[in-house]
């Protein structure tokens, strides 16, 4: 098996890939999907902005600020480029996913009428939608009488599109749903449900948090109207976040927050709002944050992102086969690397996941436990919480080994109290 | 191993054989904790003495818990504390457990003033090290103040 | 006049103050109250957290995210302690001031009766407020059918406050005002409006983006309820805001966006909501940001805030008497330096502000031209525009002799063509 | 100095003594336009020669604006090259003004293609290197150019 990457050479970028933990073990970090490592020029990046260029944005004509503003609008070009978007100014910038997925909730709940949610109109979300994707449209729904309905999951871990027809309905006024579950690695049949969803005349809401970050995004070829990502797991720095829309849909909509920067107008009496993207964008950005973001987008193209989605790929089959070799692990999610990103859940006999990872993180393995945020997800499989490995572009086999060789001892950690270390 | 200052024996004894698991008649409450970052859950039923004594015995208390060895360990011997003994005495004991609890790992100071009324429950205060899992060693303990709070009310209202 | 500060010393500790722009000016950096410059001690904090701790946070039970963690938490213990909250579970993070005043006006105006704004309700703000603190306002009362009504300002650019019993009336639900304007420098007096508040028990949101980075601020002290204030104007980086609030409060509004981190239960038909602060922190947080606003606390702490502000009034007091003694210069805002912070608006004649800011530029003096988001204010003193130069604790007397020869250089060069250099 | 290649001698004469300046009947269309980020204002009336021409007659333009020296004397510039000519002539200047903004100071490469059209306006090319000026320069020819769309539109309402 071999990677398309130089993994070596790209583990060098990352300074805390050099950190050992518990006075000696080397860190295996394996919980890129909760947050990813950033590279020295992710932070060189960063240091130079506050060092050279810190300024506030947009509204100065000295040096600094214009300077300021062309990182901060040039961070904007990349990340369209990135994705494809046809016009930069459909790139809003925001905190992170979270905010982004909110903003689409609120703002389509405000909308005039024909968007707006009304008493009666119906929201589709999926089982296996992070808390991010399930709550705002929760909250949104609960204020306007709209009703939340959703698509269940299979056996295996895929989303159940069996009864397509029936739960996106003429009454449905958006779909949301998640391009690449964070729990189950599921990666989902966007087409099918843009297609469906386009027929009723809905909206499409896409949670691509684990999808910008580890395969190549078409936001042109993907279909949807609204897709929201996370700076902070692919590469870049917490703090930002990307929500991309339609440009025609997003004039239509009205903004989110109030406040410096989204404005045309103000008196007392009433505003005017900006034109796209600043509509969006209340308030001083996250400007450092936004020129790390496009250092990091610049990092990942450098490398090629199919290339990245290959090496996770050929480490997913990987760490598939050796994991459900070990005896009483069961993968929670599909059990092949098809159609599949590279954050692997599963649950080890009945030891709680908890357990499981205070041990692991005791030989210097970083694996997250809980629900993953997803917590209908572990209700729909009957268990408490999960423990999930998740890898990413500095990932190795050899880590993968780790893990395995990890988990053994795990068992023998709980297991009759003769079998203790 | 550093570990094992948490994983004390008798701890995992506990939540290999747990004490007085499972949920019984009659309760004067019922409560369900969770603990929302890493999902471990109690439901807890707590059994005052009947009469209107200012401090009751705590007839029983029983339970069902899904969780970490640390939370199901914490539970089964906050049981061994609580149970027969008067409502004064479980509650120094709570006061006690979250005392340690808050020491994080540096328990020197407050051994003196725990060990006798803790037990068992001593073999927690490697868990005080370990700041996510003081929730899980602290979620039985929660679960039955609440109860017990619930059931002096319900009591005091009949 | 001398300073309680050591300036020469403390300069050195800001990277971008050895700035050179326009091949060989030096930078004179007169615009702080737009975004402060950061020293070394945040971008180091900020550094040595990606290279050494970068984890998510709350939800791992592993070495990185244990210390991310308290790193995280530690920061807010940093804040809580440097505004006197008196726990720290009232202080929580946004991205910025404007997500701050967001959220509260929104969860102000959903919580339920008697909280809530409902048809016929009144909020109260000020025609000097940062429009960050007048659109969100615009907004939810337009939503909710309550008005809105503010208090004007006096001709010396102070609020006029000489009908307060009846501009703040029984009706009146909310009361939002700026402790320290941006563009007039005026430090209001908060303690007579929170009294009338209270006569009428209406809920004291405070706007303190000016006030936290330049004076002691003790928000037990200011009686409040809620106070906003932006980690990019105090030494912190930008993407990272603070929200304090009484904690009574807050447990009783809603939570303003959903998502991970903000849950205690989450099942596909409802949630329940965690505790503060997390309840109002959806998403991963600005972890960096929070870590990095905890050093520019430490170091600001370290200083004095006292000392701080007196060094601040020294400059400001010096700027205003030079400033006026500009022959065609008129300050808008208060002319003397009692009750004022560090910003110093001003007219020259009838140039421009955009002209005057340009030239100065080329001289190396960065000043902020514009309304400075704070347009009702322009139109209140009948000028579209002013040219403001805002001071901070490293601005020295020297850097405001520049600034005065730097107007007497653009009244040159617009003057007569004769005059022209 | 640098600053001087934006600060034409020309522009700042458009400046002090703005050419087509005040609000004139009859017009057939007003807009009222600002730039947001630092308040310049500019309201312009738009009056076409009568009858059906496709391409008829810029009669006059006027104005009144409030802002700094680069936006009113762009304005000023502007009604020069507009006023008289046919809407296809002023379309070309208007098209080549923004080709002009749009260099970011390199403007050698069109300098042929726009010189012409542009007489006076070319001494803008110094702001097109400063970005934060060019929605300044801009501003008067964006209001034309609404300005004379509603016109239009009237006109083949009418
Ligand atoms: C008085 C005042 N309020 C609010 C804000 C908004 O702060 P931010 O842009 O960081 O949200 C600012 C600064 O821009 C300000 O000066
Ligand atoms: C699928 C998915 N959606 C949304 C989010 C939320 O991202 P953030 O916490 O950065 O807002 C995450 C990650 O936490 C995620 O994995």
């Amino acid at each position: 098996m071999s990677s398309p990457l130089d993994v070596e050479r790209v583990r060098k970028d990352f300074p805390v890939l050099e950190r050992v933990v518990h006075d000696d073990k080397p860190l295996v970090y394996l919980d890129s999907a909760a947050t990813s490592q950033k590279p020295r020029q992710v932070l060189d990046a960063i240091d130079d902005y506050y060092c050279l260029h810190n300024s506030n944005v947009h509204r100065g004509i000295h040096t600094l600020a214009e300077e300021a503003t062309a990182l901060y609008e040039g961070a904007r070009d990349k990340v369209a480029g990135f994705i494809n978007a046809a016009d930069r100014s459909e790139v809003v910038f925001t905190k992170n996913s979270t905010e982004a997925l909110n903003l689409a909730a609120n703002v389509i709940a405000w909308a005039e009428s024909p968007l707006g949610l009304r008493d009666g109109d119906e929201v589709v979300i999926t089982e296996m939608e992070h808390h991010s994707n399930i709550v705002p449209w929760q909250m949104v729904t609960r204020r306007t009488g709209a009703t939340l309905s959703w698509f269940g999951i299979t056996d295996d871990g895929r989303l159940d599109l069996s009864d397509i027809d029936r739960v996106i309905t003429e009454r449905t006024k958006v779909v949301s749903f998640v391009l690449v579950s964070n729990i189950l690695g599921t990666v989902n049949p966007a087409e099918q449900i843009v297609r469906r969803a386009r027929e009723v005349g809905a909206l499409v809401v896409v949670d691509a948090s684990q999808a910008a970050p580890h395969l190549p995004l078409d936001v042109q070829a993907l279909g949807a109207d609204l897709v929201a990502f996370t700076g902070h797991k692919m590469c870049g720095p917490t703090g930002i976040g990307v929500l991309w829309g339609r440009r025609d849909l997003l004039e239509e909509l009205p903004p989110f927050m109030g406040g410096g920067e989204m404005i045309e107008m103000v008196t007392m009496g009433s505003s005017t709002y900006a034109d796209l993207p600043h509509k969006f964008e209340a308030g001083t950005p996250p400007i450092a944050q936004a020129v790390g973001l496009g250092a990091a987008v610049d990092y990942l193209s450098a490398l090629g992102m199919d290339k990245v989605a290959e090496h996770e790929h050929m480490i997913t089959a990987y760490a598939l086969d050796r994991l459900q070799a070990v005896d009483g692990l069961r993968v929670i999610g599909p059990r092949t690397a098809q159609d599949r990103g590279a954050a692997i859940s599963f649950v080890l006999g009945d030891l709680h996941p908890h357990d499981v990872g205070q041990v692991l993180d005791e030989l210097g393995i970083a694996v997250r436990v809980g629900h993953h945020c997803a917590r209908p997800v572990c209700q729909r499989f009957g268990v408490p919480a999960t423990t999930r490995a998740s890898f990413y572009l500095y990932s190795t086999t050899a880590e993968v080994d780790a893990l395995v060789d990890g988990l053994e001892h795990v068992k023998r950690f709980f297991g009759a109290p003769g079998g203790r270390p | 191993m550093k570990l094992e200052s948490m994983y004390q024996e008798i701890i995992l004894d506990h939540y290999r054989r747990p004490h007085h698991k499972g949920l019984r008649e009659p309760f004067d409450a019922e409560v369900h904790h969770v603990n929302p970052t890493c999902g471990d859950e109690v439901t807890l039923r707590v059994r005052l003495a009947d009469g209107c004594s200012e401090n009751p015995t705590v007839q029983d208390v029983s339970y069902d818990s899904l969780g970490c060895s640390i939370s199901m360990a914490s539970v089964s011997v906050m049981t061994d504390l609580v149970v027969g003994k008067s409502l004064d005495e479980a509650t120094r004991a709570y006061d006690a457990f979250l005392t340690l609890m808050r020491t994080k790992g540096d328990s020197a100071s407050v051994m003196d003033e725990v060990e006798d009324v803790l037990e068992d429950a001593v073999a927690f205060e490697g868990v005080s090290k370990y700041p996510a899992r003081i929730k899980c060693a602290l979620l039985g303990w929660m679960a039955w103040k609440d109860a017990t709070a619930r059931a002096v009310t319900t009591k005091e209202m009949a």
